[in-house]
């Protein structure tokens, strides 16, 4: 197990600047000029003072090199934008408030969506189960955009039992986190009850009721156990689907996260932010993945050997 | 065990909606409203953007301009009248290229040190310091030596700051040697880019020094709290000079990007009023019947520019500016009352009455648009009309389409993000473009901002009209110190353009207007004026 | 006889041959059939298609005409979906925006299986040491988000079409077919069949053209239904997110963005596209459930 | 000798969209104290459900026992709530399963598996229990069981792991083991020492078997009594070697006709030869004799094709289910 996990950290450095490299390569390929904000022309000495500050007047591989070096020093270079602030600003300040955005919304996948999965496979064709099997599958499908502009409206807005956008206190995180947790929830309603309904079958289940064990027990530790292991593998992508849904749901809740950022970047040609931004993604995708093929180690003793 | 597991979450549902309930009924969901007696001064308002910079040397957008022009003092603001008003200078000569400004004795930073003559001379030079790189370098080219400065070398760099015509005479004198007359210059003192920044602090600090805990600044209020693109806190500087005839204890203000989201909180109560950023064109139409709702008039003009190479013949041009109808675009799309735009000059600039052109008509005008069309040669039936992807445009470009069909040409719409679309724009522009849309935002008070564009050489002359006549006004313009002399050269300019002789390069379709959102409490006092600006210090809260 | 047809008497006697094709195809056809849900949300995304093909064609309105008279209406009989804020018919635009949003997701989704299965066909069918690369590094970029990359190759490219935006969505989104794919083709490799195509000298193309890949087609039927409703939704969030494509053409994202701003006053402008996307994946998804159930022999009924 | 598990008139049925499937439809039959009786049949035949039925561990629905009782030591299982059968499974009445692969939990170390059942019944502390589990698996004859029990189960072969799945069953001194075809899913090899492991266990414990086959042989081998069933009814029931040396049941003689030879040890791991024709469906089962169509006897102008026969004493203690018993038979055929 341990040699695995030393081959697979090893791993990542060539993935991680490979991905560098390629955002980077990508970011050179956009037109656009990053000082040019308004219609308003910029002058060629102003260009190129702006130019000489952001060294973007030096070849690609000078460029590169000095980027490499930077995100290895863990320096992410000056925004090209915001100019008060480095990227690593922005994502010292606004990252924590997308980890914890995605982190309640992974709270409410959870909370509702693993019970309801449980509950439906404990009473196959009952109403719950049609009930949430229901739910889960619009909910899935059901864009986020048009569940956030229903819960504003409706909520906030109609009701005013909720505020309509922010983030500041607990309130104010209900409605994004939600909107944002609705896709795991409903993923992880029907992935629970897939492999718990599959578990119950189970010989060993069955097992475990014939040594007389309660009725809480064997669910607990035989069925549930077992069950939660392919949700564990299915976080590492979930985490990608957080993270982009945040795009869209920071953007309508003017939640000030990291993810709306990006696509305001990509658009005001700000390539520090942009490549930060996309190799800080990058690099937590890839540790999630890690720690997800660990902890599935951890989790089914039958993996471990077959890994070392 | 087989009634647990509903328990827990029918437990957990409970919970959370008590909660809930608790929360909303705790909640001040009225804003201000509702605590009885003196009425709270405490604003709460929606900013449009986060502010990229606050530093007056790097801020270029309207947001960070707004804050800035709140927490610092100007030394000269815009009167209702565009007239130069006393600020933090009581008084001003100007003696043809010598403008020479005399400041209050009781300016003072927020350090409680005074603010000095040297402070701008220091601010100005900084701001051209090539090593600072400011986007907004060349609002100082006016003066002698600045653009050169700006332009220097690391060499020379040092030899040349020291010929830029900014001159402290004294702690409260300060000269300035201008490169022509510029009667406008006085005016251009009310932008964000003229106003001093507090030496110490910003040499302390290098680039942190915009951050709450670090700034130093001399305006009305106080920058009190920043989070980035979250909130911005601002606080009665109670040492400010005149600070008893400021209203406001505080103005709360979230950032708030998206334009529906903006209108929700303040629906909600959440916000008092917004920043004028624009409220969602789709919505007009309920939001204008609002009693909170508010428009303002602009210095703004939307435009179609055609380029000349793909588009030469003139009387195309002129069937399609006449083919436009402007005032249903303005109804049916844009909806925010803008005024149907006959010329590059807008209306409310000074000299207007003298340079407006009355050719292009305020709705379309089929017959004559067809008739122009009979006669241009070689018609280009089949082109592309270009917009940048923000809001709106796509709905103008679309309602254009229809209308150009009839007259015969078939539009395809090419929408594009900004940073892309100013590429192709050039100048010169992308051989791919026949039509694109611009517009224009004054940053001073003079119809030069907006007819300069079209000169031969001008960064933002995207249509490839070229004329040595023109620019020959317009240099003339530059020049001349009489209003009335120069509106004048101004409203042959305008002809050249948009009258019954002009070339036509662009089609002006609306002058802009800023619309709002504004609580009744704060409607009266709280103004946007022509250049998209507000002074917050002038806002009160009233009991309604 | 040649080489191949050896193979396949071989195979033919081979207790882990696979059962004939069309006998397979025939028995995941009939038990796709007896999954209800399978088959409603089958004949729904057929109907939701053909109202994508049909309507435009014989719909009396034309879906770009502007009459500012006729804006926002509600639904009616003549407009059964309302119109827009140019007066456009929505029943007829929401179908042109159906073509472009189910065009470009086919389109994505197609694209997706030729780089994933190119990619995991290669890894699988090679093996060894390059197959090791490549699967660290597909481990690697597992579940990596693939909207950024999708908001960069729309800046590079500069213009926003129906090509581009399927460049754009298939990008990043093969990581788990290539995956799939591998895994199948390694597991086929080990049949008895494969070995013994192998041990009569059948050319390596030829066994991966006849035997392996014609056997992962089930698994490939189930992906397409599966990434479908992703790259649907992909597309439209770049829609919303003011990436989509051109007007006057129009996909149900960059309708529903047109929508939002407007919702307060008429809902139906977001309600609608928001709505047909959601059918659509929801139809997907159960499509391919039930295809999986009918196609994939370890799973039974109840 | 007292009788530990009787069950009458046992019936279990399936209720399913295509119908009711009536598995176990009328079984009699018991066990006495220490003594094992063996039910064979082939595959479908309801053996399987009879002992999931005792053990109520049929999953309902679709399964259900529609009448019936099954009196274990005078106490009626049937009526027992969840509650009380979790007291009884395990303790009383345990089993062991056909497929050791699958019926130990792959992600918990067989210690954990043994030690949660001791602590469930005999309510012994950590350590007591772990020194148990460790002298169960020595006893069920794994090597170095100390160290063992920190170990998965997929660390272990086939037939050790139905020597963990046996200690789980014995670990609590049960009166009654049920062993559903416990030797079906090992190696030739092996299946023969996992049937002497259970026989001795069964006499050292003082226990009552269960064997639960489709193989005479293994009946043969360690059964005091054996029940023949065949489509959900018990076709013939007599003493091991009675049945052995007398059987009446067409079906039984053809049964027995397929070993070649009991003294054989290969003998154990032949299947069932074939006999022709398939079992009844038992959606809708004939109203006759359920063995009519494959009875080489049947339609000799008697009512065996359109009544059910019942099952009848022919001897004591040997009873069958047929209107064609061997005895009766040579009368007719001669």
């Amino acid at each position: 197990m341990a040699a695995y996990i030393i081959r697979r950290v090893v791993w990542t450095v060539p993935v991680v600047l490979l991905v560098i490299f390629m955002t980077f390569t990508l970011m050179k390929q956009i037109e656009g000029n990053p000082f040019r904000k308004t219609e308003r022309a910029v002058p060629a000495a102003v260009q190129a003072n702006l130019e000489r500050k952001f060294n973007l007047n030096k070849p690609w591989y000078v460029q590169y090199a000095q980027y490499v070096k930077g995100v290895a020093t863990g320096d992410l270079g000056p925004s090209l934008v915001l100019r008060d602030r480095t990227v690593n600003d922005i994502v010292e300040e606004q990252f924590p408030r997308s980890i914890e955005l995605g982190l309640l919304a992974f709270g409410w996948a959870v909370l509702l969506g693993v019970p309801a999965g449980v509950l439906a496979a404990m009473r196959p064709n009952s109403r719950f189960d049609y009930g949430s099997m229901l739910f889960s599958n619009v909910g899935f499908a059901l864009p986020n955009f048009l569940v956030a502009t229903l819960l504003i409206y409706f909520v906030s807005v109609k009701w005013g039992m909720l505020p309509t956008s922010g983030w500041t206190t607990w309130q104010h995180k209900i409605l994004p986190s939600f909107t944002l947790g609705l896709v795991p929830m409903a993923y992880f309603a029907r992935l629970v009850r897939g492999t718990m309904l599959e578990t119950l079958q189970q010989d060993y289940v069955r097992t475990a009721k014939a040594k007389g064990l309660r009725r809480r027990r064997v669910l607990t530790v035989h069925v549930l156990r077992n069950s939660l292991i392919p949700v564990v593998t299915a976080a590492a992508p979930l985490l990608g689907y957080i993270i982009t849904g945040s795009f869209i749901v920071e953007n309508i809740f003017a939640v000030p996260g990291i993810g709306r950022y990006y696509v305001t970047a990509v658009s005001a040609r700000d390539y520090s932010v942009v490549m930060g931004l996309t190799v800080l993604l990058s690099i937590i995708v890839i540790a999630a993945n890690l720690v997800v093929d660990i902890l599935y180690g951890i989790l089914d003793p039958r993996t471990r050997e077959a890994r070392t | 065990m087989r009634l647990r597991f509903p328990m827990l979450i029918a437990a957990a549902v409970v919970v959370a909606v008590a909660l809930v309930a608790a929360g909303c009924g705790s909640g001040d969901k009225k804003g201000a409203a509702g605590d009885g007696g003196a009425k709270s001064q405490v604003l709460k308002m929606a900013w449009g953007a986060e502010p990229p910079s606050l530093d007056p040397g790097l801020a270029t957008d309207t947001t960070s301009s707004n804050v800035l022009l709140n927490i610092m003092d100007p030394l000269v603001r815009l009167g209702d009248d565009l007239q130069p008003v006393a600020a933090l200078a009581e008084s001003w000569d100007v003696d043809g290229k010598v403008v020479t400004f005399h400041l209050r004795d009781d300016g003072r930073w927020t350090n409680g040190d005074p603010v000095t003559a040297q402070d701008f001379e220091y601010s100005w030079k900084r701001t051209l310091d090539p090593k600072l790189a400011a986007d907004y370098a060349y609002q100082l080219y006016g003066i002698v030596g600045a653009e050169a400065y700006n332009n220097a070398k690391p060499a020379q760099a040092a030899k040349l700051r020291d010929k830029v015509a900014v001159k402290a005479l004294d702690d409260r004198t300060l000269r300035v040697t201008l490169t022509s007359a510029q009667p406008w210059f006085v005016q251009q003192m009310a932008h964000h880019s003229f106003l001093a920044v507090h030496k110490p602090t910003v040499e302390k600090h290098g680039t942190k020094w915009t951050e709450p805990r670090n700034i130093v600044t001399n305006g009305a209020f106080k920058l009190a709290g920043w989070k980035h693109d979250a909130s911005i806190t601002l606080v009665k500087n109670a040492d400010w000079r005149n600070a008893d005839d400021v209203a406001l204890d505080r103005v709360e203000g979230r950032i708030i990007v998206d334009g529906t989201t903006r209108v929700q909180a303040f629906e909600a109560g959440e916000v008092d009023a917004l920043d004028g950023g624009g409220l969602p064109p789709a919505d007009m139409a309920r939001l204008k019947q609002m009693p909170e709702y508010e428009k303002y008039p602009a210095l703004g003009t939307y435009y179609y520019g055609f380029n000349l190479k793909n588009i030469p013949d003139v009387n195309q041009r002129r069937a399609m500016a006449f083919a436009i109808d402007r005032q249903s675009i303005i109804d049916n799309v844009a909806q925010a009352d803008q005024i149907p735009a006959t010329g590059m000059v807008p209306q409310g600039m000074p000299g207007f009455d003298v340079i407006k052109q009355d050719f292009l008509p305020t709705s379309a005008d089929l017959d004559k648009a067809k008739e122009f069309m009979a006669k241009a040669e070689d018609p280009k039936r089949k082109i592309t009309l270009f917009h940048n992807d923000a809001p709106g445009h796509k709905e103008v470009a679309v309602a254009v389409q229809a209308m150009w069909k009839d007259i015969g040409i078939d539009v395809t719409i090419k929408a594009q993000e900004w940073a892309q679309y100013l590429e192709v724009l050039g100048p010169p522009p992308s051989d791919a473009v026949y039509v694109y849309r611009l517009g224009w935002i004054g940053d001073y008070v003079d119809p030069m901002n907006f007819l300069e564009l079209w000169t031969s050489k001008s960064g933002n002359n995207n249509t490839r009209f070229a004329s040595p006549a023109y620019d020959r006004l317009i240099a003339q313009a530059r020049d001349t110190a009489d209003d009335h002399d120069r509106y004048e050269l101004y409203r042959q300019a305008e002809a050249m353009l948009t009258g019954p002789q002009g070339e036509m390069p662009i089609s002006p379709i609306y002058w802009y207007t800023y619309t709002n959102l504004e609580r009744e409490s704060v409607k009266d006092t709280f103004n946007i004026n022509l250049l998209d600006q507000f002074d917050l210090s002038k806002v009160v809260i009233k009991e309604v | 006889m040649s080489a191949t047809q050896i193979a396949g008497r071989v195979a033919g006697v081979d207790a882990g041959a696979p059962i004939r094709q069309s006998s397979l195809w025939q028995d995941a056809w009939r038990r796709y059939l007896r999954n209800r849900g399978a088959v409603a949300a089958g004949i729904l995304f057929l109907l939701i298609v053909v109202w994508c093909i049909v309507v435009p064609i014989v719909s009396p309105h034309d879906p770009n005409r502007i009459e500012f008279p006729d804006a926002y209406q509600g639904p009616s009989w003549s407009h059964p979906f309302g119109t827009d804020q140019f007066g456009r018919d929505l029943f007829t635009r929401a179908a042109l925006g159906g073509r472009i949003s189910i065009g470009i997701g086919f389109g994505a989704t197609l694209a997706i299986l030729l780089i994933g299965v190119a990619y995991g066909a290669i890894s699988g069918f090679v093996g060894g040491k390059l197959d090791n690369a490549l699967m660290r590094f597909l481990d690697a970029l597992y579940g990596l988000p693939y909207l950024p990359f999708a908001i960069l190759a729309l800046a590079i490219i500069g213009t926003v079409n129906f090509w581009t935006m399927v460049v754009a969505l298939s990008v990043a989104s093969w990581f788990i077919t290539a995956r799939v794919v591998r895994g199948q083709i390694m597991t086929l490799k080990e049949n008895d069949y494969v070995r013994a195509a192998y041990a009569v000298g059948v050319r390596w193309y030829m066994i991966l053209g006849r035997h392996l890949l014609p056997n992962t087609l089930g698994v490939l039927v189930i992906t397409i239904f599966l990434e479908l409703p992703g790259v649907i939704l992909g597309e439209a969030f770049l829609s919303f997110l003011g990436l989509g494509i051109n007007p006057p053409d129009a996909s149900w994202g960059s309708m529903a963005q047109d929508g939002r701003d407007a919702y307060r006053a008429h809902p139906h402008i977001i309600i609608i596209p928001s709505l047909a996307i959601a059918t659509l994946v929801l139809c997907a998804n159960f499509i391919a459930d039930g295809l999986r159930d009918a196609l994939d022999p370890r799973t039974k009924e109840t | 000798m007292g009788r530990l598990l009787e069950v009458e008139d046992l019936r279990t049925h399936f209720f399913t969209r295509a119908g009711v499937v009536r598995a176990v439809d009328g079984v009699d039959f018991s066990v006495e104290k220490g003594k094992t009786l063996g039910i064979v049949g082939e595959s479908g035949c309801g053996k399987s459900v009879t002992a999931l039925s005792i053990m109520r561990l049929l999953p309902t629905p679709p399964a259900r026992i529609v009448s019936g009782s099954i009196r274990f030591d005078g106490r009626e299982l049937t009526t027992l709530s969840e509650r009380e059968l979790e007291d009884v499974r395990g303790r009383e009445v345990a089993m062991v399963f056909q497929d050791p692969m699958t019926a130990l939990n792959p992600t918990l170390t067989i210690g954990t598996q043994i030690i949660e059942v001791l602590r469930r019944h005999l309510g012994l502390d950590d350590r007591t229990a772990r020194r148990r589990a460790a002298e169960l698996l020595d006893e069920v004859g794994i090597p170095r069981a100390r160290e063992r029990l920190d170990d998965y189960p997929h660390q272990f072969s086939g037939g050790m792991r139905q020597r963990v799945v046996i200690a789980i069953a014995i670990a609590c001194e049960p009166r009654l083991l049920i062993a559903d075809e416990p030797t079906t899913a090992l190696d030739v090899t092996v299946q023969a020492q996992v049937l002497d492991l259970l026989d001795d266990l069964r006499r050292e414990h003082e226990m009552a078997m269960i064997l639960i086959t489709h193989n005479m042989g293994v009946v043969a081998e360690s059964a005091d009594d054996v029940a023949v069933m065949y489509a959900g009814q018990i076709v013939e029931q007599a003493p091991a070697h009675e049945l052995f040396r007398r059987p009446e049941h067409p079906y039984t003689e053809a049964l027995l006709a397929a070993l070649p030879d009991l003294d054989d040890n290969g003998a154990r791991s032949r299947r069932l030869a074939a006999i022709p024709g398939r079992p009844p469906d038992l959606i809708d089962p004939p109203q006759a004799c359920r063995f009519a169509a494959r009875c080489p006897y049947a339609g000799c102008g008697d009512s065996c094709a359109l009544e059910p026969p019942a099952l009848r004493e022919l001897r004591p203690d040997h009873r069958v289910r047929t209107a064609h018993p061997a005895s009766e038979r040579e009368a007719v055929t001669a």
